[in-house]
């Protein structure tokens, strides 16, 4: 396969992007930093304190890493916003993906790196303090529910009303589902134990798995659809000084 | 069309009622002046109950009687699937505490 | 044909963000001698204390403020010329595009825990050096949308038409350098001391000189683009225009 | 397995999509985790969920389930007659069916409303937790529904976008709204 010929190496550097940033996603959080699944949020200061202590290595290391790769996660948006912008509905919607997802990385993950990185640095820094980390950064990262809500719907509206079948009428639906887990975990606000706090079982770990079946199915179905892809072999479009039908 | 399949639906209806009504007398046979008792007979039963009314709905209301014989085996298994769940929490619960 | 007006307007900003970038650089006391991750928390306080620096932090962190925000247009200038090469979707400029939505965020973060932090330096020393170590981790960290943006480029320059390029080839070598140049400012929080902290020789001054160096030089590359395309366009017969949106 | 000679070879076709069973089954697996969830946790303290429990009115549970159970029937009734081609009385029963989800509506708000009042809020102990849980999130997919019986009723109106299909797949995402509420109910209520 020439690369240089390949009219779809856009999509497909795109889709590899997204699962290299998966797969980095898990091993920072899951293994490294131990930042998923969260720790528990009733617990005393020197509980997060020592949690931090005793993570601290993992925490710098794993963050450090996902500062200089959390790029990655502007192709798996932009890949999404193209399989909206292939539908046969309004531009809107792709451009609100867009924007929805580019604003979700900042307090879904980065503001979590930043203020576990801080808590991590200074262990002797005032346990009360500390623990203000430990809430903010669980508290931003589970409890930004707005964002995936909307982007979901945003996206599930577009697959419905869509003609050119970009993507099955199921995902659409199954967006609906995940949409709802972002509903499910608002109330890790409110309780500090219990199923519904911000590593409880149904708030956390059941909706979880959602976003687990919810995300594998479109990295799945966003690959059928570059296989399908057909741009053909014709030239590539040339230079046009307004910008080009793109 | 004639009645016939306009009839069905409403005694499905009357009948799902019928279930919801004897809930009321099924707690009051294990509840004593006001005091609600706890009673796996009474749980084991609601559940059950429960159970039949989901798979009426989906056999008649989802009119999933006229349906592929798949998604015939699909809702069953899938009532079962809602009825192991319910009745093995509950019961490994109890089993637990 | 749908004339690209204004574009030279928003191209010439540049020149006002220059003079606000350098005066705040400059100003804030924090930067010319970076403050080192390993001040006490009496340090940090008396630097927050001392009034003459107090309004210098001040007003330097609102000068950054308009500063960050007001890249996003020559930024944006970037995405058109994006959507000018020959790409077969729209996927790239879209990553820049979300670039700079999240790059200038992050920085204004960043300014807001110091401007928070000298808004009451009378605080307890420990929270101003919490607010001081929130705005230095974010500041020195937000690399990530720096670095997508500059290997999106460089990207979308080796993917154009080779023999008629909106970019010349070096453009995206330079970007892949200053990519790569960002990068140890990742890795700040490691070190409280050393090359590696976030006062360090990588992550504060090859850092900066790296973004120094990528607005001047996209700056001088994005404007003679600009002037080209205008001539060109004055010079090409309307009719081989076909134009959507 | 043959189709008895009333029913023409139409009838064997999956109501509606098959896109929307696959939302079906999986809201049903995830609330069947809650319930189970739910279950597990309330025999871990029967006591203080048997005297929670004692605090709802099972007149208003009752009430509910009949007018959900009676609303399904004339979603029924709406994608017969739809598809027998009498869109007007089609059209009617929806209103109906969209008239009895109101009423449930206000009943289950009235409900949360009397609850409130009475001193028993969503973090008040874990019964009343599940309680709110478990009704606000049905609550929210009945809402959901009020959308797709606007998307019958707006396929009804007009006859070139008349598309039965989409008329049976918004019926099955009601009736899964009447049937979650079945379950809640007798877990909420009735169990003991």
């Amino acid at each position: 396969m020439s690369w240089r010929n390949n009219s779809k190496r856009e999509l497909w550097l795109a889709w590899y992007s997204m699962i290299a940033f998966y797969n980095i996603f898990v091993i920072v959080f899951f293994v490294l930093t131990h930042a998923q699944p969260p720790p528990y949020p009733y617990w005393s200061d020197a509980q997060v304190v020592f949690w931090f202590s005793h993570n601290r290595g993992g925490l710098l290391t794993g963050f450090a890493i996902m500062f200089a790769l959390a790029g990655l996660t502007l192709p798996a948006n932009a890949l999404i916003a193209y399989s909206i912008r292939r539908m046969s509905v309004s531009r809107a919607f792709a451009y609100s993906y867009l924007v929805i997802y580019s604003l979700a990385a900042l307090p879904g993950m980065l503001l979590l790196c930043v203020v576990l990185s801080v808590g991590a640095m200074r262990p002797d820094r005032d346990p009360v303090l500390i623990h203000w980390l430990y809430d903010f950064a669980f508290l931003s990262y589970v409890g930004t529910m707005g964002i995936f809500l909307i982007g979901s719907l945003v996206w599930m509206l577009a697959i419905l009303l869509d003609k050119n079948r970009v993507l099955p009428k199921w995902f659409g639906y199954l967006n609906l589902c995940n949409a709802l887990t972002e509903v499910v975990v608002s109330p890790a606000w409110i309780f500090h134990r219990g199923v519904l706090d911000w590593n409880g079982l149904i708030s956390w770990w059941l909706n979880m798995v959602v976003f687990g079946i919810y995300t594998s199915a479109f990295i799945m179905l966003l690959r059928n659809m570059i296989q399908r892809e057909d741009f053909g072999d014709g030239p590539l479009p040339t230079h046009q000084l307004a910008g080009t039908a793109r | 069309m004639n009645t016939q399949p306009n009839r069905r639906p409403l005694i499905i209806l009357l009948i799902l009622s019928a279930i919801t009504l004897g809930y009321l007398a099924l707690d009051r046979s294990a509840d004593s002046q006001g005091t609600f008792r706890a009673s796996s007979v009474v749980t084991t039963i609601a559940i059950l109950l429960a159970l039949v009314k989901v798979r009426f709905i989906f056999r008649e209301f989802m009119q999933v009687r006229n349906a592929p014989a798949l998604l015939c085996r699909l809702t069953d298994l899938w009532v079962l699937i809602i009825g192991a769940a319910l009745l093995g929490s509950y019961f490994s619960g109890l089993a637990v505490h | 044909m749908r004339r690209a007006d204004g574009e030279l307007i928003l191209f010439w900003t540049l020149p006002a963000l220059a003079v606000l970038w350098i005066s705040a650089f400059f100003l804030f006391p924090g930067f010319v001698h970076p403050m080192s991750p390993s001040m006490t928390a009496a340090q940090v306080a008396d630097f927050y204390r001392d009034p003459a620096k107090l309004s210098r932090i001040r007003y330097s962190m609102i000068l950054f403020n308009w500063f960050g925000v007001g890249l996003v247009p020559m930024l944006t200038l970037l995405v058109m010329q994006i959507k000018r090469m020959a790409h077969r979707t729209p996927i790239l400029s879209y990553c820049l595009l979300g670039c700079i939505a999240g790059g200038p965020t992050v920085f204004l973060i960043a300014d807001l825990f110091w401007l928070l932090a000298a808004f009451a330096p009378g605080r307890d020393p420990q929270l101003t050096v919490l607010l001081n170590d929130l705005a230095w981790m974010t500041f020195t960290t937000a690399v990530p949308f720096l670095i997508g943006q500059s290997l999106i480029i460089a990207l979308a320059i080796y993917l154009d038409r080779p023999d008629r390029p909106v970019f010349r080839r070096w453009v995206a070598h330079f970007n892949v350098v200053i990519a790569a140049a960002l990068v140890p400012a990742a890795f700040t929080g490691l070190a409280l001391s050393g090359p590696m902290a976030w006062n360090g020789l990588l992550p504060f001054w090859l850092k900066n000189l790296a973004i120094a160096a990528w607005i001047v030089v996209m700056s001088i590359v994005l404007g003679r683009n600009i002037y080209r395309q205008r001539a060109e366009g004055s010079a090409r017969p309307v009719t081989e225009q076909t134009v959507a949106a | 397995m043959t189709d008895n000679a009333g029913e023409g070879k139409r009838d064997r076709a999956i109501p509606g999509q098959p896109d929307m069973w696959v939302l079906v089954l999986f809201e049903a697996l995830v609330f069947t985790a809650y319930f189970a969830v739910y279950l597990y946790h309330r025999s871990a303290d029967s006591e203080l969920f048997l005297r929670s429990q004692a605090q709802l009115r099972p007149l208003f549970g009752t009430l509910d389930t009949l007018l959900l159970l009676t609303s399904s029937l004339f979603m029924l009734r709406c994608a017969q007659t739809a598809r027998a081609g009498a869109h007007r009385t089609a059209m009617t029963s929806a209103y109906i069916t969209a008239f009895l989800g109101v009423a449930f509506l206000i009943s289950k708000i009235t409900e949360w409303i009397m609850l409130v009042r009475g001193g028993h809020g969503f973090s008040s102990n874990d019964f009343f937790m599940y309680y709110f849980f478990l009704t606000g999130i049905h609550l929210l997919h009945l809402l959901i529904g009020f959308i797709a019986i606007g998307v019958i009723v707006y396929q009804l109106r007009g006859p070139a976008r008349r598309s039965q299909e989409l008329v049976e797949t918004c019926a099955v995402y009601w009736h899964t709204v009447d049937l979650l509420w079945v379950l809640i109910f007798s877990l909420l209520y009735v169990v003991r």
